[in-house]
């Protein structure tokens, strides 16, 4: 029989600049079946081709800077096709500005101190992802941070906007706390994956490096 | 989400002329950057800004050089000259990029902005002529253009003479690139947001 | 004795519309020496005299909107004159973009909310100074903010772009802060002076107002 429809999985770009869209095939009907993507721009009756099959895996396509406009909608389906016919997707609508996802920040340092009424807080700092840091200023990136005790359940999680910053008062010492932060464009995009886990012991009474 | 009324999507001019503004920011902001970083590292003590004085190959637009006229200007008139001035650039930013590498020891950031800009650059032309097109009553005026013959001081044998002839070209860019920046803004401020921002 | 040449101090824009420059005289030779502040624009050759020597104070000439251009190189001299002769000072090259320095921001308002997680925050809010026409996008501001605990000695600063509200979390319990903002018209110009220091104390538990 006919190959079922497909289905696009999702389409993301890292840095406002290319982007890729996956696809997940669905049952081929037993045939050898080949996929087609097809996209067509908001105001156009052109129909393109998928300009790059390879560059981003199997069920991929990658649009390189030359294909990727941010100042039109497109229109994407997918065709799965073989020998007793074809069946195309439903359409995906893709504006490249909604689905910037950046990657994790770097540079993450964690630095206990004291305040001047002896209580312990921590500084944390980042950097923004190598890409989005060379790029200030096109592509300016929010963050949000969250924390809790290692055997805790609940994290508690701070928005801080465009800081690369920020101090942590209410700390419990003697405890042994996990950080992560994740970034996301202002206005529209995605959050990050979260940066990988970083540890910190609040010594049950330390002495500040002087 | 984009608007997808009946299937057939469209990006409102409020999302257009937002991302058309967060562009001429930035590519503002690289260009100062970039004419900072020349004017540091080749420019100090030569007295190039005297000599700077009317040399930018866009001089012979008119533009408005003030609150009060670029309030006055008709809108069609003001999106007509932004797209003729980023026209104007589409040469000197293609010899720019080549041409800058052949600087002593020109700085990697340096290099990399010349790029970025003409990319960048090339971008912004192709969402004013969007945005011209959902705005324009009439046809698009392609006739707002000045040539750019800058090339061959560029690669003047004499020192003083090429790095002056960058320091120039750098100094226009920065001006009109921030031009650009702030009619868009005005634009914005006017059509989207009834001159209430 | 002719006077000694005079020396152009500087030139300010407030509100991106208008500017003044101020010069300072040297010896005036012991007689009575008269200023005069000559400008040439870009592209033009004839020279102007200043029009208004008044409104701005001793030592300075003001340059109305009529008088005021964007994006073009002034060429200003002052001369010093006296019965024995005259002195020039050395030219002062003045493109108006660069030179904007507007007033403080207004209106601060400081509140403080509790997040849901009982966690103490503050939020700012403030107004563009009055005479920065921020409505019709000729002018756009930029806005950064300090603050630190009333005995502390290092300032906290986040630059938080053109936004005119903030929320700040990471707070002491218990302390009393001091917080100013100033602005800068976005890309060129020099920032405002602060704000006056307004003070704040985040309680050890406070009640929400629910």
């Amino acid at each position: 029989s006919p190959p079922e429809k497909p289905t696009i999985v999702k389409c993301r770009s890292p840095e406002k600049e290319t982007f890729t869209c996956w696809w997940k095939p669905a049952s081929d009907g037993g045939l050898p079946t080949n996929h087609t993507l097809l996209y067509s721009k908001e105001g156009e009756e052109k129909v393109y081709e998928c300009p790059d099959y390879k560059t981003a895996g199997p069920h991929s396509c990658y649009f390189d800077k030359k294909h990727t406009s941010f100042w039109t909608i497109y229109n994407i389906t997918v065709r799965a096709t073989n020998e007793m016919g074809s069946n195309v997707s439903d359409p995906h609508y893709v504006d490249v500005t909604y689905i910037v996802q950046p990657d994790p920040p770097v540079n993450i340092t964690l630095e206990l101190k004291k305040s001047i009424n002896r209580k312990p807080y921590l500084v944390l700092t980042w950097s923004p992802p190598p890409l989005a840091d060379v790029r200030s200023g096109w592509l300016t990136l929010e963050y949000e941070l969250r924390l809790k005790p290692e055997e805790g359940e609940e994290w508690e999680t701070i928005f801080v906007g465009q800081q690369t910053q920020c101090k942590m008062f209410s700390l419990n010492p003697g405890k042994r706390y996990i950080v992560q932060i994740h970034c996301k464009p202002d206005h529209h995009g995605l959050w990050s994956e979260w940066s990988p886990e970083m540890y910190i012991e609040i010594p049950t009474d330390f002495k500040v490096k002087d | 989400l984009p608007i997808c009324p009946n299937g057939s999507c469209q990006l409102s001019l409020e999302e257009l002329f937002d991302r058309a503004v967060k562009l001429s920011h930035y590519i503002h902001f690289l260009s100062s950057e970039m004419f900072n970083e020349f004017d540091e590292r080749y420019a100090q003590g030569r007295g190039f800004i005297a000599k700077a004085v009317n040399g930018c190959h866009t001089a012979s637009l008119t533009t408005p050089e003030d609150k009060e006229q670029a309030q006055q200007i008709h809108h069609e008139d003001l999106l007509n000259l932004i797209l003729g001035v980023l026209r104007s650039w589409n040469d000197p930013l293609i010899h720019l990029a080549s041409e800058v590498q052949r600087i002593k020891e020109a700085p990697e950031t340096i290099l990399w902005k010349a790029v970025e800009i003409e990319e960048q650059n090339k971008r912004l032309l192709e969402g004013m002529e969007k945005i011209v097109g959902r705005v324009h009553s009439g046809e698009i005026g392609n006739d707002i253009y000045t040539p750019w013959d800058g090339l061959p001081s560029l690669q003047l044998a004499d020192e003083d003479s090429r790095l002056f002839a960058f320091y120039n070209l750098l100094h226009c860019l920065r001006r009109d690139s921030h031009k650009i920046d702030n009619y868009l803004k005005v634009l914005r401020c006017r059509l989207i947001h009834d001159n209430n921002c």
